[in-house]
């Protein structure tokens, strides 16, 4: 029973009264445990991923109107296996000209990169890796690591569209990590901590609800962040090949496609850690395998949604895509953040049925100020376009000067 | 505190591992059989015209430096986002000041038109 | 209280914001531009309004005064802070006015709304554009100014400086405003930098004041090591400290510290308020804009100077009272001050630029307020600078308009003529009315025309006060200076307005618009109004009717009152004589002038003498800026071309040789010959090794830098 | 010798080898990569002092702005720098190293020479780094308040000027003597 | 645990590793990274006493994050400014070899 209320932790005791019982010193079996408890962690997530890759590609599957895999085993649920089996033993081509050190480190890092994000996450009240501080920071800087994977394949792999994928790649990345910066402030402001424990903690009222749009904000750059469409200009095949990875071939490129997909249902686990309440659930707080079952299903809840929108929705144009993040995104977080600082700073006494619909008031107040920039905005836009596509040559830039005019 | 650090520090280690030891082993399994056609830098089987290595255009840097800006702006505001609950209403105001000016500076870069991708 | 103090700290912050704005946003739009820059200014002028009636209503001391912490230095800070008290709550009432009407009459004086002359570009004054009428006629008007919304962001820029200068609580933030009001005036002075003569005056304008500011920078540095603070409330109001520092000793001259500290203060205030000798930059600030001549060079910038000198009155009449000797500071400023008021006074006599006579005669009346100071007429100093402030911005802006008016006229009929030349002038009063009477009601305030105008009561206390303190030569120089103030102004008006018109421009020239003459109109209104509020109460027969106010209000400042008890007869009937005498002779002399001087025939080469300004500028060009520029020339051409180096080697060779046949017959020739070459290389080597350092490559010289920091670094320790 | 010893050693030679890659690498692109190794090894050495703050701060500051900002700017300037045969250092770099090297010399005497240098740094408790603090006092009027606001201030300078700077502009007619 | 002089010497040696960048890069983001070595010696320097102020006297002292969270600042405005310049000089110029940049020459 007492297992079952919290397997983790008694796992970890059991261990440590063993290692203790053969004899190690109370540090070592520490480390012993940690690197254990880690392994486990990490391969359990990377072993996820060939879940996540059939549950999309079913998904996807259905909403294209198709089948999606359904031979090997019962749906197909087999199906990554034997690509993981495939991708195995499939050889690896190292590019003329290529730089070693980048082109090999780069899938690594991005594998690890979004698996260090895994440590700060608190999957339920007893079961996370570490309490720790400055969670979020942490989050936002890890998830920052994976730009470098990229431009080290772009740059690693001495191929042009692998440059020019990466560096717009790249561009894109740090353009939505601002809105985002900006939009974590508000959580951080509700619980007045930075420990992502203490986040979830706190949200006895699901932040989702006090601050709608700053959720919805932060979707839409954490979908930015994994570059998924309607994001996925970085492989815009028409344009560039298939983005920085055109060069990579095998288990390589299988770590980029691990990457992405573990970094896609991490930002699930992020949004609902940070805006569904995370673990919290009736009797999650006694029982942590409740709240790890709660925490998992808000997860994929947000999973679908994001497959969903890959499924649905059509790519963004580049320069839509930077103007809709510097031109809309980045304003309105500025501006949400300082109308709730001060709102609830007004309203420091009182009750939080007085507060939280003024901030609902709030929040629609600035999307509506959003939808009218965004749809003046394209109503002003598609005039001008108009007139380039009677005179092209207007606005053509010689590729020689910046091959960037063709990303 | 230095526990949290240590268990980064080796949960980092073991997901650098794990990748690198699935490539290591893969590139063991895997036959190889490179060719100079098969090795050439793709191009959609395009022969490759110039230096791979092209330039870029400045706009990816204004997009950094504006994103360097705010990056570094977070560093006074998450301090004192974290200590909200216990600031004042002045305090509340000069981030709030803070905030504005960095608004400013946007709005400049928006009219000089250095958001545009051209 | 506690509101003023947020007024107080915002005051300053408008006209920044406006600035910051214009600049970075409505660059180009005219409207926007000065709408912004007005409301800034506007702004701050209610806010100065407000903060200016809670000071008079509340009475004595310090009225109120809040810091916060600036720069963290180790375990302390630099504060910065505002103050209120009579002094600042003076001079923001006449600031706030004067900028308020200047920035309305810079908008009519940059022609908005005109259009852009074809030929016109930034930097230069705008040539007029051409216009067809409905019925085909071409007609040449005036364009609008092409860099107009940079003219409006850099007076906002000024504006803010001012109003930190005026409202800070400590030296330091004062002299951040002053040095940021050095900037802007050499920004506007060199507002037209495709001028040659513009810019060599911005220049000017700058390196003159900047001589005075490293003085000052001195003072300050003494004041803060000796007290440990900048704080007015701590140093200059605190008598304790004041004492202290009368009485320990300085190493310079054997004067006080606090004699030491005020005269390089006051180094500080000749540069920026133009005393002599460093008066040479205002007149050739004059090629500004006439708004900024009259704003900066007028009204608030060399007031600036003056306000700090009554700020640190205090320091140098440390352990002087009434009626006591003059300690040499006092007499230092004394002296110069009513030197310079006869000197500028005389020189205005024969200048014949509208602005320059102006100009010369804001020097003058500057020397009057120093003197005043000088000679502990500390109240009488407040009082002319701020009379002083309102009909000079008042004459500076009728003359601006009368230029306009020229201006026009000379666009009409084609005639290349100086608009600025007053003899080009003559029988405007019929053109353009309003102009005439405010301008006459600025030129008699500043000859002190009995009774009715600000400027007689202002001087007329300063010459009170000199008699008074018994300082009898100062008395009598600054009688005489305003019997040519008196003079000067009737012949400005005379040539100007009165008699006929001399050209066929001054027939043409017709009256400004509204948005010009309305700010002259409410100028004047403080010209004539603002003596009344100091009539001392011991003046015979008015005294007491109005009751001095001024007097007792910024008279608390002091730690002494002071008053001229007994108002004895002898000043009052001078000031009388000499405002009207002067009136009375400027009239008759310039009557009937035709197109030249009368006094040319009259002085002969002193006429010379003044109209060349004493040949101060050329006598400094032979002094200082030749030597100098000869000194960098030969440097820099050494260390650039080899043939320099080998022409002194070759010279340093040649007096070996020179000195060997001269002892010739003490040494034989080789030695001395071997002597002089070995000279010569080892100069030549050392020159070249000298030559090597000067690579351009940054990064050698921060090698240097760094080996220069490890000596320096090693020296400390070892001694 | 605590393993704790034995763990800082490791990453400050991290650091430091890594630095030295980073000013003598020839090509631009590796000298950055190596610069991003040194500033996670910076990031590690805070976390040994328990600055979590800083650590987080500057790999997500160093590492994710400033490095790719080096990165954006050695892609726009590779033309200069391409040419991979061209010395990395300048001529005399000897000196520059023996005046390095002298810097060190003075600086680890100076650490030598003061006693409490040898006061080994323990372990604080949790709570030691006061975010909420630090924010605190940088919006307080006696404390930091002026350099909050002054650096953003700069901040927007910053923006202001680079962007002047890097945008190419299309030369505004009007005569500029 | 760790004695303070080791953290004391690393940094210096950093800084040390950054003069020599600065002093001897041809290349004039070179001499930028440089720079940035030197200013992260400073912060782990700041850190370090302030790791020892909390040590010695109980109160956290606040000046010491406060320096870092400036050199953090101006370090970013510094590379701003600096990466600016050089795309600015390069374009003029079309060099950052920093021998060439030398309009200073005598």
């Amino acid at each position: 029973m007492d297992f079952l209320r919290d397997p983790i932790a008694f796992f970890t005791q059991w261990l440590q009264t063993t290692l203790l019982g053969w004899g190690l010193a109370e540090p070592a079996a520490q480390v012993v445990g940690f690197a254990i408890g880690a392994f486990m962690a990490a391969t359990g997530a990377m072993l996820f991923v060939t879940v996540l890759i059939w549950a999309e590609r079913k998904l996807i599957g259905r909403i294209q109107d198709r089948y999606g895999p359904n031979r090997v085993g019962p749906f197909g649920i087999f199906q990554s296996i034997a690509d993981l089996v495939k991708i195995f033993i499939k050889e690896h081509i190292d590019p003329v000209g290529m730089d070693w050190l980048p082109f090999n480190l780069a899938p690594v890092l991005s594998v690890a990169a979004v698996l260090t994000m895994w440590v700060a996450i608190p999957f339920a009240v007893t079961i996370y890796g570490v309490d720790f501080n400055v969670g979020l920071l942490y989050l936002v800087a890890v998830g920052g690591l994976g730009e470098l994977a990229i431009i080290m394949a772009g740059w690693g792999s001495n191929n042009k569209y692998a440059l020019l994928g990466a560096f717009r790649a790249v561009g894109m990345f740090i353009s939505y990590e601002v809105p985002m910066v900006i939009t974590l402030l508000i959580p951080v402001m509700l619980t007045g901590s930075l420990s992502m424990n203490e986040i979830v903690r706190q949200q006895e009222v699901w932040y989702i609800v006090v601050s709608p749009l700053a959720a919805l904000i932060f979707f839409i750059t954490q979908v930015a962040e994994v570059g998924r469409s309607p994001f996925d200009l970085t492989e815009a095949e028409s344009e560039l090949v298939s983005g920085f990875n055109v060069e990579y071939s095998g288990l390589k490129f299988g770590m980029f496609y691990v990457a992405d997909f573990l970094h896609a249902f991490t930002i699930s686990l992020l949004f609902s850690a940070l805006f569904l309440g995370g673990w919290r659930g009736p009797g999650a707080a006694e029982i942590p395998i409740l709240g790890f079952i709660y925490f998992a299903i808000k997860s994929s809840l947000v999973y679908f949604l994001v497959i969903l929108m890959r499924g649905s929705l059509p790519r963004f144009r580049v320069d839509h895509m930077m103007d809709f993040n510097w031109k809309l995104l980045t304003p309105i977080s500025l501006v949400l953040v300082i109308l709730t600082a001060l709102a609830l700073k007004l309203m420091a006494g009182l009750s939080l049925w007085v507060q939280i619909p003024v901030l609902l008031v709030l929040n629609g107040l600035v999307f509506v100020l959003a939808q009218q920039m965004i749809t003046g905005f394209f109503r002003r836009r598609r005039p001008r376009e108009v007139g380039d596509r009677s005179r092209p040559v207007a606005r053509y830039s010689p590729p020689q000067s910046d091959a960037g005019s063709q990303g | 505190m230095l526990r949290d650090w240590l268990y980064i520090g080796i949960f980092l280690l073991i997901s650098l591992f794990l990748p690198a030891a699935a490539i290591i082993m893969a590139a063991l399994l895997s036959p190889r059989k490179p060719n100079a056609m098969k090795n050439d830098t793709y191009e959609c089987g395009v022969e490759t015209v110039g230096e791979s290595r092209v330039q870029f255009k400045v706009q990816y840097y204004v997009y950094g430096l504006i994103f360097l800006v705010f990056d570094v702006e977070a560093v006074f505001l998450y301090p004192w986002a974290v200590a909200y609950n216990q600031l004042a209403l002045y305090a509340v105001v000069e981030a709030v000041i803070f905030i504005l000016i960095l608004l400013g500076g946007l709005a400049y870069a928006w009219r000089k038109k250095a958001l545009e991708w051209q | 209280m506690m509101m003023t103090g947020t007024l107080l700290w915002l005051l300053p912050l408008f006209p920044l914001i406006a600035f910051v704005l214009i600049l970075l946003f409505t660059y180009k739009k005219h409207a926007l531009s000065h709408t912004i820059a007005i409301i800034g200014a506007g702004l701050a002028w209610l806010v100065s309004m407000v903060v200016f009636y809670q000071a008079v209503t509340h009475s004595g001391g310090p009225l109120m005064t809040s810091a916060l912490n600036w720069l963290p230095t180790g375990e302390t800070f630099l504060r910065i802070g505002v103050q209120l008290d009579a002094l600042s709550a003076v001079t923001l009432f006449f600031v706030a006015w004067t900028i308020l009407m200047i920035f309305i009459y810079s908008v009519g004086y940059h022609n908005f709304g005109a259009k852009r002359g074809v030929d016109d570009q930034p930097g230069l004054p705008p040539h007029g554009a051409l216009i067809k009428d409905k019925n085909g006629h071409k007609h040449h008007v005036p364009s609008v100014e092409p860099m107009y919304g940079r003219f409006f962001a850099l007076i906002s820029l000024f504006a803010a400086a001012m109003y930190l200068l005026v409202v800070s609580n400590n030296l330091l933030t004062l002299y951040v405003g002053w040095e940021i009001m050095g900037l802007c005036s050499y920004l506007l002075i060199g507002f037209w930098y495709g001028k040659p003569s513009a810019r060599a005056a911005a220049v000017k304008a700058f390196l003159t004041t900047r001589v005075g500011d490293v003085f000052m920078l001195l003072g300050l540095a003494a004041l803060y090591t000796l007290s440990g603070t900048l704080e007015y409330q701590a140093t200059l109001a605190n008598p304790l400290m004041m004492a202290q520092l009368a009485a320990t000793t300085s190493p310079v001259f054997g004067l006080s510290w606090a004699g030491l500290i005020g005269l390089l203060l006051f180094i500080g205030v000749v540069g920026k308020s133009a005393q002599f000798p460093l008066h040479i930059w205002l007149p050739d600030a004059m090629e500004g804009p006439t708004p900024v001549s009259a704003m900066i060079h007028a009204a608030t910038m060399v007031s600036a100077g003056v306000y700090l000198a009554i700020r640190f009155f205090p320091l140098v009449s440390a352990g002087w009272e009434p009626g006591m000797a003059l300690n040499p500071t006092m007499t230092v400023m004394a002296a110069i001050g009513a030197g310079t008021a006869l000197f500028a006074a005389t020189i205005a006599v024969a200048q014949n630029d509208i602005k320059r006579v102006l100009a010369y005669s804001t020097i003058s009346q500057l020397g009057y307020m120093i003197a005043a100071i000088g000679i502990g007429a500390y109240t009488a100093a407040v009082f002319h600078l701020v009379t002083h402030a309102f009909f000079k911005a008042l004459l500076f802006l009728g003359s601006g308009s009368v230029i306009h008016g020229m201006e026009h006229g000379v666009l009409h009929t084609g005639e290349h003529i100086d608009p600025q030349d007053m003899w080009q002038m003559g029988g405007l009063r019929r053109k353009m009315p309003a102009t005439f009477w405010t301008f006459l009601a600025g030129g008699l305030a500043l000859s002190g025309f009995p009774l009715i105008t600000a400027g007689f009561w202002s001087k007329d206390e300063i010459l009170t006060g000199a008699f008074g303190g018994g300082q009898l030569v100062i008395f009598g120089v600054l009688a005489l200076a305003a019997l040519l103030t008196a003079f000067y102004t009737m012949r400005q008006i005379t040539l100007t307005f009165l008699g006929q018109p001399r050209t066929r421009a001054a027939e043409h020239a017709h009256e400004s618009k509204p948005v010009m003459t309305i700010p002259l109109i409410i100028l004047s209104i403080f010209a004539i109004g603002a003596g009344w509020a100091g009539i001392p109460e011991a003046f015979p027969g008015l005294g007491g009717l109005i009751p001095n106010w001024f007097g007792g209000f910024v008279g608390g400042m002091v730690h002494f009152e002071h008053h001229a008890e007994t108002h004895s007869l002898v000043p009052l009937l001078t000031s009388l004589a000499v405002s009207l005498g002067g009136l009375l002779l400027g009239w008759l002399v310039y009557r009937r002038a035709g197109t030249v001087d009368p006094l040319e025939r009259a002085l002969g080469p002193v006429h010379t003498l003044l109209k060349n300004k004493y040949w101060v500028d050329e006598i400094y060009a032979v002094l200082f800026i030749r030597p100098a520029r000869w000194l960098a020339d030969v440097l820099v051409s050494d260390w650039i071309d080899r043939r320099g180096l080998d022409g002194i080697l070759h010279g340093i060779a040649r007096a070996g040789l020179w000195l060997g046949r001269l002892v010739r017959q003490g040494f034989d020739v080789p030695v001395v010959n071997g002597a002089g070459d070995g000279l010569a290389n080892g100069t030549r080597s050392m020159g070249a090794l000298l030559r090597r350092i000067q690579t351009g490559r940054v990064q050698d010289y921060m090698l240097l830098a760094l080996l220069l920091a490890i000596v320096a670094g090693v020296l400390v320790i070892v001694l | 010798m605590t393993p704790m010893q034995i763990t800082f050693i490791l990453i400050a030679a991290l650091t430091l080898v890594s630095a030295v890659m980073a000013v003598t690498a020839r090509r631009m692109m590796h000298a950055a990569l190596w610069l991003i190794a040194t500033l996670m090894g910076v990031a590690m050495i805070f976390a040994t002092l328990q600055a979590s703050f800083f650590a987080v701060v500057q790999v997500m500051v160093y590492v994710g702005a400033i490095a790719i900002l080096i990165l954006f700017a050695i892609m726009l300037t590779r033309r200069s720098t391409l040419e991979a045969d061209q010395a990395s250092l300048g001529r005399g770099w000897i000196i520059n190293a023996l005046a390095a090297v002298g810097v060190f010399a003075a600086l680890v005497t100076a650490v030598w020479a003061w006693p409490a240098a040898d006061t080994a740094l323990t372990e604080l408790s949790r709570d030691a780094e006061q975010l909420a603090g630090l924010g605190q006092i940088i919006a307080d009027p006696n404390g930091y308040a002026v350099p909050f606001e002054v650096s953003s201030v700069l901040l927007v300078a910053v923006l202001v000027g680079a962007i002047y700077l890097a945008v190419e502009r299309k030369p505004q007619h009007g005569g500029r003597q | 645990m760790i004695p303070m002089s080791w953290y004391l010497i690393a940094a210096a040696a950093l800084f040390c590793i950054g003069l020599f960048g600065v002093l001897s890069r041809r290349n004039a983001v070179g001499i930028l990274i440089g720079v940035e070595l030197m200013l992260n010696a400073v912060n782990i320097n700041l850190l370090t006493f302030w790791h020892y102020q909390i040590q010695v006297n109980a109160e956290p002292p606040f000046n010491a994050l406060v320096f870092t969270a400036i050199v953090f600042i101006v370090a970013a405005a510094e590379t701003a400014i600096g990466l600016a310049l050089i795309i600015n000089a390069y374009r003029q110029r079309s060099t950052i070899v920093a021998n060439d940049l030398n309009l200073l020459k005598g």
